[in-house]
């Protein structure tokens, strides 16, 4: 593989650029890890309600310090606040929430991506490693926009959105579309469109760095 | 009716060797830690421990691990950062694991309670999961079957409970604990306060008709 | 059919004759007509927890005249008020309690119990009368313990204790116990064994009136 | 995030033809008596209706009725005293009458808020309400497989709301209402006050998800 330099926006910037496409009035859930990071680059002027699968509609920002209370934390285990006009419930209620396709959008993150939509984020191949679901199985399924938010490229370089995914599946032709530190990406029936190259890069460099092809 | 149990050691007494039990709490939250140290006490081994996570640190269900008393952990996140004597114990072979999506456990504990006997997901359709598991389409759509979960025993912890076993939580400290109080033939309570008068009948979250024993802990995590 | 006079209890009398069946600490659900009565008759002593499946645990007494809530109704639509340490619930959460097996004992009208423990107290055969079930089904499947509570006979003389029933089943085999004017009798895996007969009442009457078999 | 909607014609304004609605309440209790008349107001007609029972005297449901707009009735008990007009109606053969028990209607409304594609419930087993349904034995007990009930209304009764739309009830008000918001496409909620500030997040009993409008009134049946 060629080593390309390419412009990547670092994490904040990808956040922004996802929160960009959040619509006012939108119920989402944040995954563990960078989609965190989407509620601090929220608009102005838009209200976007955050869920969190361990029983909150509504996450407010992270408390002041000294003031957190134990007992009140998002899904990745994070002390969180009540924003106004939130509502604490029990987990059959939370997941009704996201399987029965009431949550607009959740923001994931992922080890792979495939052409087809095919999401791989809960399991590599390394069968000494516990493997651990968590809620990603139950949103993909239950959410009818799933934006996945990650690094292009794995840190060996190894491409992340391939023709079928190698590792073991969350869920079936589920993602939307795929935010990547390099590129923005629709999944559609054919395979991944280019929305937009983040600026600087070009679409030779970016699909010699992807394994499917990339539409344009 | 007088629901109310003396103390935590009273509270879990009942444990047998081998029974399953269910754990409310999710990270380190409505996680009913009196009771658990009370159950190390105890001494009951060969447990199926069912739970969303599998302990952290060296408090909780960690604590179990570490002392050898779980033979299984049922659950749908054992790797939250720090749940070193889960791994340990995995790794050694010495715990059997099934790793259940998270909303599936939760509603395959609540079918168990409500008395179904089964029900048709979406979630792990297709996937590793899914594999053995009984499935179908349904108007092009596909479904896995899964099992109602139930357990002999469930630990939890509720803010404010009243002699009748009524019970309510503090924020994001439900989570689990109302479904495994109803999907356990015997469901065990650690409350913050163990009000004397019955509590408001609007704000009950989970009736007393899902409690067995309820016993006043003060602590707050 | 031979005309008997016998001794036959009063609804009041029947209903507390059911009442003294019903141990301290019990959550017990009591049917439309007939078995509402129960709940005025419990020994002293004993607590007894009521469930109405629109969605209350606790069923307290009738109110006061001019103190009735418009919204705290019981199953047969009475006016009711909440009995310390009640709750609220909605009916999902209701059905659960009775389907899943938390409620210890059902007290049910029936047109028809059958000795294998059939129970009819849906539907008739009039197929121009429309039909309705409510809870009755979700009862029998989930309480351990059914109660039925009936008039021995119906008003013409015909027997309401037969081998097998004629009406549309409620559940198969889950009556436990039929509890009627004239006599009491449990259901067995041979048959109707009776407990007790009304005083007064012989054996050879009650049998004249009962289409199965009454084993002593 | 405003669901506040400004008066009850507006509420009901998308209900359209033909439209599956759900109306919650049991009895008296719970009732959208206001929804249900400015429905009636509407004109929408051809309804599938789905509520616990089929309306009593001339207000409810069975101003519907009456009126001709209800095409079906999906009920568990159509047979409270003085359901005068749905029997007329039935007897006449001018609606359709599905019954299904009332644990199961609840179950069935709940698995199409819940994202389910169905349940094995063992209410109604071997009874005629179970036929032509796929049933099956588990461990000795008979099932019958239910299908998920979803709506494209859902006509909600609520005491006390706010503009996100969280809602809570009065006693035993709540009856089929929170299922009901869960399951419907557009949930529209009459509440006796609209609340200015945010319902305290631990009393709420249907969160503001499940509802698409919500609209201020007063009078308490």
């Amino acid at each position: 593989m060629t080593v390309v330099t390419m412009n990547a926006l670092d994490d904040a910037q990808l956040a922004a650029r996802v929160a960009q496409d959040i619509p006012d009035g939108s119920y989402v859930n944040l995954g563990i890890g960078k989609p965190t990071h989407v509620s601090g680059y929220v608009p102005d002027g838009r209200e976007v309600i955050y869920h969190s699968e361990n029983g909150i509609l509504g996450v407010g920002p992270t408390p002041a310090p000294g003031t957190e209370d134990p007992e009140l934390i998002d899904a990745s285990k994070r002390y969180v606040t009540a924003a106004p006009g939130a509502a604490y419930f029990e987990h059959s209620d939370s997941f009704a929430m996201m399987r029965g396709g009431h949550i607009d959008i959740a923001v994931l993150g992922a080890y792979q991506v495939a052409e087809n939509g095919d999401l791989a984020n809960w399991a590599t191949l390394d069968e000494t490693y516990p493997p651990a679901v968590g809620g990603a199985m139950d949103l993909v399924v239950g959410v009818p926009t799933i934006f996945v938010m990650m690094r292009h490229v794995n840190r060996d370089g190894s491409p992340k959105l391939l023709k079928r995914c190698t590792y073991p599946l969350t869920g079936l032709g589920v993602v939307s579309r795929v935010y990547t530190d390099l590129a923005v990406l629709d999944v559609t029936p054919e395979g991944f469109r280019l929305v937009e190259l983040t600026p600087g890069n070009s679409l030779d460099a970016v699909q010699a760095v992807t394994e499917a092809r990339i539409l344009t | 009716m007088d629901k109310s149990v003396d103390d935590l050691a009273h509270a879990v007494a009942p444990v047998t060797d081998g029974a399953s039990v269910m754990i409310g709490g999710f990270g380190s939250s409505g996680i009913p830690f009196g009771l658990i140290d009370a159950l190390l006490e105890q001494g009951a081994t060969g447990l199926t421990v069912i739970s969303n996570n599998a302990g952290a640190g060296e408090t909780g269900i960690a604590k179990l691990l570490k002392a050898g008393r779980v033979a299984k952990v049922i659950c749908s996140y054992p790797r939250t950062p720090g749940s070193i004597w889960f791994e340990q114990r995995f790794k050694a072979g010495e715990v059997e694991l099934e790793v259940v999506p998270q909303g599936t456990l939760a509603e395959r504990i609540r079918a168990a309670g409500a008395g179904l006997g089964g029900f048709l997901t979406p979630t792990g359709y297709g996937t590793r999961l899914a594999e053995g598991k009984e499935t179908r389409v349904i108007d092009g759509r596909g479904y896995v079957l899964e099992a109602p979960l139930p357990a002999d025993f469930a630990l939890i912890r509720a803010d404010r409970g009243d002699k009748w076993g009524n019970l309510n939580f503090h924020a994001t400290a439900r989570n689990f604990n109302p479904v495994m109080a109803m999907a356990a033939t015997h469901a065990i309570v650690e409350v913050r306060e163990l009000s004397d008068a019955p509590l408001d009948p609007e704000t009950v979250v989970t009736p007393g008709i899902f409690v067995q024993g309820v016993v006043e802990y003060g602590v707050r995590p």
